[in-house]
């Protein structure tokens, strides 16, 4: 068991609505609405799933940026869901995030060499001066970049070259879990590239595990162990990365798989187009969310919230085709 | 590429465009003009301040008396040169002083959510009083004066720091650098101090700026009204309304000392205009 | 709709509730006995203390602040020490003046602002613009008791155009109208321009151009209604600190607003009067924010009260 | 020629048959027992008993004669039979004895009115005051106009409301009151009361008196040179030079009743030093004071009492004057023997290394505020150095009730010589110098019990005498009050009585 | 051989800033015909946006400095005055945007923008022109049009406002539809709706579409043509086909390689263009593209290559390494 690095159960994360001008309100926005799932060491685990579906607020609540509503998290072994702030300060260097937004994840007013020793400082205070001057040297090499650039504010770098200041400032404190929060979706295809490369190369020196967060589902194939398809704050399928493309499970992960256009003029095949668009989380539907875009839907999807079944070896479905009932359906349609 | 050639960093860029704005060059140029007037005033006045001289009362411009003498026959050029301290540094205090008070203020209820609740409620009930007439009060309690009056206009632009700070810092909280240092384990009162000071700096300088002249205005209505500088003071806004009871007989009493007022609150309106337009980052 | 008044009114009495204890701190606090003003510089010291227990000056200070709060809530702003006449009759006299003055002030602001402001955004970058910038700025930079003398000397008194103190019907009211609109004109103009500016900048204005409407049909159309809602809180603002009435420009042009009621209940110690006023004016400086918030949301579909 | 064009909208205006006069204060009611000031915009419907001529010599008014019993403790009025009040109803000595009771029960400053026991209508029209010790000011109290008869049935029957629709006797009757702007009153046209001394005793010369009130000098003045106003009451000094170019334009300047003085905190550890008094009264030069900030409108005085004040001596104000004229010598002199030298040559004078530093406490009258910066240039001259603080009048009062001030620039006035017990007898004296002496107060106790009018003046003289030696005060100046007319004739302010008299007044076609 | 609808010729524009001068695009030639989907792909920055900008006159005439010539049928584009253009404009030539988020006005009904177009370009009365613009939003799949015709932007969802901002570029039946990156900012599934939609449009309209996009994914389903674009320059072009069977220049490549696909046998590696495009004016020399290129000779850095026509039909690439086999176009 000490291979699970990380492990969430029943995840909630609800926000107050805050419509117009006016906050308080009783009505909440299910963000995160009883997320489960375990991450290994030295894995990777893909999260997807269309905007505003909680990826984000997902891997935010783990590293308790945000306060999660329920639910328990534990981290190294320990539960760190209902730590105190002062016993959780020591852990939380643990786990490291890197974010979407080349230019907002680095203030604009800080040269790299700044923004990297304070990462320092809290990794060892009692760090000299020198130490840390070679230790930012460090990881700039480390993730490919000139250690002349300490001196520069952000604002002389492209977005490639932020993003791996970014990742090198996650690094500084020795994290074991990366939740990398759509770190490739605002580059350029050529770029993003190169990001996913580092991401991987990194792993592999450093044995470290990722939470890797997009909508983009060749990335998330490329670089997971394993994938967890979200929609409206659940989860709805989650298996290692060949079961998933192979034998997508859930409706919503076969519409979500074909609606992807192929790079492939040759290839044009079939495409199922769901109709309709997600429903908001403030207003999500009973039953299985998915239910009002669904071809399959049956009285029970509207009315019963699905659970997690497990279909085949590590691969669950929270759907109810795959109830007993469903089962058949997969046989017949699997012919 | 990027070793090639430098660009520039954030604060010479900002200087460079500040230079190369033209309206707030010329407010700069005001302004100096006024500071350096009012630095040098002792040596510079061609008159004694106080010296008052009954047989020259009331006497128009002239070469001896540039902007003509007062009721006292005190040479109002050399006047103005002197009131340009008190007005000066009385916007200076005003600005240092609501600055400290509003920002922290600001900070404080931008960033922690329950004493935002509190904060601007107090703001709310300061602004739900109109800024002169709560001045007023604020000098009712305390008494004419200058130093009463830069307390009440202190008080008057708290709320507006603290308003704009606030914002600054709901829109810096967002960002997602704030969110880094924060799993890296930062203390909040760091992140305050590193992150988040830093980055609304520019609004609060440009605020200050347009404060400044602000506060000149409020102080000198207040002279105005009898409730800032006493005499003989030659507060601007004072000689202004002494200047008012002549206004027929010698218009060069209340007309010189608005002009002034004018020309410096102008002055740091342009500056703050530029450097506006400097710090935008949408103008770069 | 209804809820989100409901709301604003009820946070408004936590406001009024705020602005009641400061005023009645701060009349208090202010130095000078009123039993002794109104006795005038004869009176005897049994006479003095007399008097005060009339008043009920004798009274804890808290005791005193419940009374005056229970009036205020029961609707009753008290008696002038002075006049005997009611405080809430002394302001419904004066303050049609200041409504007035405030309504006309803000339309000259209004009109003025945002057509400079307008024009200068849609010609940014040359002389024109740089003009209404420079114009503004001085609008904004002048004391506007200064700009008072000034007009009153030459309209009233020189070219004989308008009375020179005093209410005489709406047209006296021009010109400290002008003086407080050329200020307000000024930080419109800038406004109008610099959101102007922004909204230009705007997606759906380039969409409106790949229509193939005409620029005077984008700006009027599609730039103004957006360009002006940040706008419309500056002319709320600026017209519910007028409505609380305009001191300086009251005070020079001798008008009896309700500001210059202030100001002399203030110097006499008129604590009621003071009371009442300034809890008058906090009450309406409040409820025309409310109803410019409420406006909003008619120019800007987006806001939304429920 | 120069009809003023007013346009308030009032009709009878309209007719141009309307005497307009800018003034300058809002009186809070006009009601005149439940006011503390009496000014010209509220006073002029009432009448006194008594009054005095242009030149103080007494006369009779709604009293035909009035007499006092030996003993000084009961005085009889002999009322005119002719006066109607506003109402219709006629005065009768019952009804002035309403008044009285009135005034006795609600007025806030009825203890000015002496020690009244009890009011008594013996007939129809004879009136009699009894005082329960002699109160010989009482004269100068009914010339002052406190004790002007109302209508006291329309107040019984009005109450509160008598304020916003007054009747007493006066030639004008209250007509209507725009608060904070104008009052208007119209002429009463039963009225044949007039006073002796008037050419026309019968109902006036105009159909109505339009007060408008304009605080602000620039603004009023401006408005009487457009023409808008016939008087302009109490104009800025500075403004004369220039009014008096306009064609048709009359000054007229009345002494007031009172003077302009510094008042010293004499508990104050400095003042208590009478050396200190007098040689800050020794450093003042009144005449640049008066020619400069009143622009010559006033009289310096030196010594306690305005010329207008009865019981003002013409030996004492001359012994004043010699006594504390300008001397710069004699005052450095008084300092250095109180032990103030100028030892470090900055030219302020210091005692133990501490100079010597006063605050002046004065109000945000335009003329004190230029009057305190000549002073403050004038002590510096003797070494002393005086701080300005503008304060309002209240906080003034206040300041000085509470004993925390050096000194104030204040002022008085009052009809009587009585003034000296109302502003230092020992049950008053906190109220302006915190100066007491023991052998004053027998004095000015004994003024208010001698009704032997000789005696009465020296027991004046003798008290005067104490204060210009114990000095508790500067006196300044006493102002004269500037009233610029236009179109109007015969407008006249009494300087005894401080009032106006009407009835000759007419307006020029 | 259909007739050419738009012709593109040699097109450089400049902008001036505080910086100098930016040459943002260096000599665009292309072709449209009629009923073609011609796509322009390229990483950000390459130009893509501001080819549109200029084939609708709405750059601005302050700070854009145009040469070559823009034919639209027989008129020249690029030398009609506003007011001419202003007749084209949403009537012949139409554009949506990115943004479908920002590109609607959020003060006015979407009704009113929807029958906006019709006032600027037909006579129809109000009446008529609400009809035609219910019946417009019924075309482009938007249900319950009547409702939606009341509502403001900000009461859809971002598939709804792109299929509003359709509706209106195809009222008045535009020849040419210019779509600049329409679903980048779209979640897949409705990506898919949208594409799907256009598709439809085209098909029975016979309109021509000028396609903007990065993602070679929707290229590849949409595109009868290819230009690909980098720095300025087209540096390729191909019919969609031959471009993803047999690419040419090592840029276009590069990024066929480095996009992970969902169909292809699992990589262990990604295949990434090294280093990032250079600024605009970084380059004044040679092909924009030796920096990052690993078959770069001396030639390279010296003199540019024209684009040149390659054996495979209308293939042309700007690359020396064609030179000796293919001609010059
Ligand atoms: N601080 C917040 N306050 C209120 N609502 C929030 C907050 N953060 C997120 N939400 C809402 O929660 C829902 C999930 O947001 P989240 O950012 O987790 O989505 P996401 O899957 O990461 O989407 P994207 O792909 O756009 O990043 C959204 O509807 C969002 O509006
Ligand atoms: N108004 C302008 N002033 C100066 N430079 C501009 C202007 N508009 C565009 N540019 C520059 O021209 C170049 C081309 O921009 P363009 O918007 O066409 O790129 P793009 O290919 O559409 O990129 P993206 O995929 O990011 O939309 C960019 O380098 C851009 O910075
Ligand atoms: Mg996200
Ligand atoms: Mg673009």
């Amino acid at each position: 068991m000490s291979d699970i690095l990380l492990s969430v159960n029943d995840l909630k994360t609800y926000f107050p609505i805050s419509k117009g001008l006016f906050r308080n309100s009783d009505e909440m926005i299910k963000a995160v609405d009883g997320v489960s799932f375990q991450l290994r060491k030295g894995e990777t685990l893909g999260l997807v799933g269309e905007s505003g579906c909680g990826k984000s607020t997902t891997g935010r609540s783990i590293m308790r940026l945000i306060e999660p509503t329920g639910g328990t998290i534990e981290f190294e072994g320990q539960n760190i869901s209902e730590m105190s702030a002062a016993r959780f300060r020591p852990l939380r260097k643990r786990m490291q995030i890197v974010f979407q937004d080349p230019y907002a994840s680095l203030n604009p007013r800080m040269t790299v060499q700044g923004a990297l020793e304070e990462a320092l400082g809290v990794k060892d205070p009692q760090m000299s001066a020198k130490e840390r001057r070679d230790q930012v040297k460090e990881l700039l090499q480390m993730v490919g970049l000139n250690a002349q650039y300490a001196t520069r504010f952000p604002h002389e770098f492209s977005g490639g070259q932020r993003q791996r200041i970014g990742i090198a400032r996650a690094l500084a404190v020795e994290p074991s879990l990366i939740v990398a929060d759509e770190p490739v979706s605002a580059l350029d295809v050529s770029i993003q590239a190169q990001i996913v490369n580092l991401l991987q190369d990194l792993q592999q020196r450093l044995g470290l595990s990722y939470l890797f967060i997009s909508h983009d589902l060749g990335v998330v194939r490329h670089i997971s162990d394993r994938i967890a398809v979200m929609y409206l704050g659940r989860i709805v399928e989650i298996a290692s990365k060949k079961d998933l493309f192979t034998r997508p499970l859930h409706p919503y992960t076969e519409a979500l798989m074909s609606a992807v256009p192929k790079a492939n003029p040759f290839r044009k095949k079939e495409r199922i187009v769901l109709s309709g668009d997600v429903p908001s989380p403030a207003n999500v539907p009973v039953g299985c969310a998915f239910h009002t875009r669904c071809s399959y839907a049956t009285e029970i999807c509207r009315t019963v919230r699905p659970v997690a079944t497990l279909a085949s070896p590590q691969h669950y479905v929270t759907c109810h085709l795959y109830g007993t009932e469903g089962m058949k359906y997969i046989e017949n349609r699997t012919n | 590429m990027l070793n090639s050639n430098r660009p520039e960093s954030y604060w010479g860029g900002m200087g460079k465009r500040l230079r190369r704005n033209k309206t707030a060059m010329a407010g700069v140029v005001i302004l100096i003009v006024f500071t350096l007037g009012s630095l040098l005033a002792p040596v510079i006045a061609p008159h004694p301040v106080e010296q008052m001289n009954f047989n020259s009362r009331l006497s128009a411009p002239s070469l001896t008396h540039l902007l003509g003498t007062d009721d006292f026959g005190r040479d109002i050029f050399s006047r103005l040169l002197h009131g340009g301290r008190i007005s000066l540094l009385m916007g200076l205090i005003t600005v240092v002083l609501s600055t400290l008070v509003g920002v922290t203020l600001g900070i404080i209820a931008g960033y922690y959510r329950r004493a935002d609740l509190f904060i601007m409620q107090g703001m709310d009930i300061l602004m739900s009083l109109p800024a002169l007439l709560l001045a007023i009060a604020v000098i009712a309690v305390l008494g004419p004066g200058l130093t009463n009056a830069m307390i009440a206009v202190v008080i008057a632009v708290i709320p507006s720091y603290v308003r704009v700070v606030r914002s600054a810092v709901l829109s810096i909280r967002e960002k997602e650098y704030i969110e880094a240092v924060r799993a890296l384990g930062i203390r909040d009162w760091q992140i305050l101090l590193k992150h988040v000071l830093p980055n609304i700096l520019s609004p609060i300088i440009v605020l200050s700026t347009i404060q400044f002249g602000v506060s000149i205005l409020a102080a000198a209505a207040l002279s105005f009204l009898g409730l800032g500088a006493q005499p003989p003071m030659p507060e601007w806004g004072a000689m202004v309304f002494v200047g008012k009871a002549f206004l027929s007989q010698a218009w060069w009493m209340s007309i010189f000392p608005g002009l002034a007022i004018m020309l410096v609150v102008l002055g740091f309106n342009l500056l703050g205009d530029g450097l506006r337009d400097a710090f935008d980052p949408k103008t770069r | 709709m209804r809820r989100y008044v409901i709301k604003r009114l009820l946070s408004l009495v936590g406001t009024l509730l705020g602005v009641s204890v400061l005023i009645f701190l701060m009349v208090h606090l202010i130095p000078g006995d009123p039993a002794t003003q109104i006795l005038g510089q004869f009176a005897t010291p049994e006479a003095i203390s007399q008097m005060r227990a009339t008043l009920g000056l004798d009274q804890p200070l808290w005791q005193q602040y419940l009374r005056f709060v229970g009036n205020l809530f029961a609707g009753d702003l008290g008696t002038s020490l002075f006049t005997g006449e009611k405080v809430w009759d002394q302001i419904i006299n004066r303050f049609p003046i200041t409504m007035q003055l405030a309504i006309l002030s803000v339309i000259i602001a209004a009109i003025f602002g945002i057509l400079l402001g307008t024009i200068a955004a849609v010609k940014q970058n040359t002389i024109v613009d740089r003009l209404v910038v420079l114009t503004s700025l001085l609008g904004i930079s002048a004391p506007g008791f200064w700009i008072a003398l000034f007009l009153i000397w030459i309209f009233a008194y020189k070219l004989a155009l308008f009375p020179i103190s005093g209410y005489e019907g709406i047209h006296s009211l021009l010109l400290p109208a002008i003086t407080l609109g050329m200020a307000e004109a000024g930080m419109i103009a800038r406004m109008t321009r610099s959101s102007m500016l922004e909204v230009i900048k705007q997606d759906y204005m380039r969409t409106a151009e790949a229509k193939g409407a005409a620029l005077f049909r984008i700006i009027l159309s599609h730039g103004l209604p957006n360009a002006i809602i940040p706008v419309v809180t500056m002319l709320g603002l600026q017209f519910g600190s007028l409505m609380a009435g305009a001191v300086v420009v009251e005070t020079v042009f001798s008008l009896q607003g309700i500001g210059s009621l202030a100001i002399e209940a203030i110097s006499k110690r008129d604590m009621p009067t003071i009371q009442g006023m300034v809890f008058f004016m906090a009450l309406i400086f409040a409820l025309t924010n409310l109803i410019v918030d409420l406006i909003y949301s008619r120019i800007d579909p987006r806001i939304h009260f429920d | 020629s120069s009809q003023p064009t007013n346009q308030a909208g009032n009709d009878t205006s309209a007719k141009g048959n309307t005497l307009v006069i800018a003034s300058l204060t809002d009186p809070d009611s006009l009601d005149m027992h439940k006011t503390s000031w009496l000014s010209m915009e509220n006073s002029l419907i009432y009448e006194p008993l008594l009054t005095r001529d242009a030149t103080g010599k007494l006369h009779p008014r709604l009293a035909e004669k009035y007499e006092i019993s030996p003993d000084g403790k009961v005085w009889t009025f002999t009322l005119r039979k002719d006066v109607r009040y506003h109402s219709g109803d006629p005065m009768t000595a019952a009804s002035v004895k309403d008044s009285f009771e009135r005034l006795l029960a609600i007025s806030p400053v009825k203890g000015l009115t002496g020690p009244i026991e009890k009011v008594e209508a013996t007939d129809e029209h004879t009136l009699k005051v009894h005082f329960s010790q002699p109160f010989a000011p009482f004269v100068n109290v009914i010339v002052g106009g406190l004790v002007s008869p109302l209508d006291a049935k329309k107040a019984k029957e009005l109450g509160d409301g008598f304020s916003d629709n007054p009747s007493a006797t006066g030639p004008i009757i209250f007509d209507k009151r725009e608060r904070g702007a104008s009052l208007t009153y119209k002429k009463n046209p039963d009225y044949n009361w007039g006073p002796e001394y008037a050419a026309n005793k019968g109902p006036l010369q105009m159909d109505s008196i339009m007060f408008r009130l304009m605080k602000d000098d620039d603004t009023r003045l401006m408005e009487f040179k457009k023409g808008t106003v016939h008087v302009l009451y109490d104009a800025p000094p500075n403004s004369v030079a220039e009014l008096e170019t306009l064609p048709g334009v009359k000054i007229e300047k009345v002494m007031d009743i009172g003077n302009k003085y510094i008042a010293f905190n004499n508990k104050h550890p400095l003042f208590s030093d009478v050396r200190l008094r007098k040689a800050v009264a020794l450093s003042v030069d009144r005449d640049p004071v008066v020619q400069v900030a009143l622009n010559g409108f006033g009289k310096p005085v030196y010594g306690p009492l305005a010329p207008t004040i009865y019981g003002y001596s013409e030996a004492i104000e001359s012994k004043a004057k010699q006594l504390y004229s300008r001397d710069l010598g004699k005052a450095k002199q008084l300092l250095a023997e109180a032990g103030w030298t100028d030892s470090n040559g900055d030219g302020i004078v210091d005692k133990d290394g501490k100079p010597l530093s006063v605050e002046m406490l004065v109000s945000q009258e335009p003329a004190f505020q230029r009057a305190v910066q000549i002073l403050q240039s004038q002590l510096k001259e003797a070494g002393i150095d005086m701080k300005i603080s503008v304060q309002e009048m209240m906080t003034i009062k206040d300041r000085i009730s509470k004993k925390s001030y050096d000194m104030a620039l204040m002022y008085y006035g009052w009809f009587d010589a009585d003034i000296l017990y109302l502003i230092f007898e020992k049950s008053n004296s906190t109220s302006r110098t915190q100066y007491n002496s023991p052998e004053l107060d027998v004095l000015l106790n004994k003024g208010r019990l001698e009704m032997n009018e000789q005696a009465r003046l020296k027991v004046y003289e003798d008290a005067q005498e104490i204060l210009l030696n114990d000095l508790p005060w500067v006196p300044l100046w006493v102002s004269e009050t500037v009233i610029a007319t236009r179109g109007v004739k015969g407008f006249t302010v009494n300087p005894y009585t401080q009032g106006i008299t009407l009835h000759d007044v007419t307006l020029e076609k | 051989m259909k007739e050419v609808l738009l012709e593109v010729k040699d097109l450089r524009l400049q902008f001036k800033t505080d910086k100098g001068e930016l040459p943002a695009l260096q000599g665009i030639s292309f072709q449209l015909k009629k009923g073609e989907t011609v796509a322009l792909v390229g990483e950000s920055g390459c130009g893509k946006s501001v080819t549109s900008l200029a084939i609708m006159g709405l750059l601005s005439r302050a700070n854009a400095q145009m040469e070559g010539s823009i034919r639209f049928r027989d008129i020249l584009l690029n030398q009609l005055s506003t007011g001419e253009l202003r007749n084209i404009r949403g009537k012949d030539i139409a554009m949506i945007f990115q943004e479908p988020m920002t590109s609607l006005n959020p003060v006015h009904t979407i009704g009113r923008q929807l029958e906006e177009v019709y006032q600027l370009h037909t006579d129809l009365s109000k009446k008529e022109r609400q009809a035609k613009a219910i019946e417009m939003l019924k075309k482009v799949g938007v249900p319950r049009a009547e409702d939606i015709m009341r509502e403001y932007p900000h009461q859809l969802s971002g598939g709804m406002k792109q299929r509003v901002m359709i509706a209106m570029a195809m009222a008045c039946n535009p020849d040419l539809l210019i779509a600049d990156e329409p679903t980048t900012a779209l979640d897949v599934t409705i990506q898919a709706q949208i594409l799907e939609l256009m598709n439809d449009l085209k098909e029975n309209d016979h309109t021509s579409l000028l396609l903007i996009t990065h993602d070679l994914g929707v290229v590849a389903e949409m595109a009868d043509r290819v230009l690909v674009m980098y720095y300025g320059e087209i540096v390729e072009e191909a019919d969609v086909v031959s471009l993803f069977s047999h690419p040419k220049h090592p840029y276009t490549i590069g990024l066929l390689r480095c996009i992970p696909d969902l169909d292809e046998e699992e990589k262990l590696r990604l295949d990434p263009i090294e280093g990032s495009v250079p600024l605009l004016g970084e380059v004044t020399q040679g092909c924009a593209f030796r920096f990052r290129c690993s078959q770069a000779e001396e030639r390279c850095y010296q003199e540019k290559p024209p684009l040149m026509a390659t054996g495979t039909g209308t293939q042309a690439v700007r690359c020396w390494l064609y030179e000796n086999k293919e001609m010059a176009v």
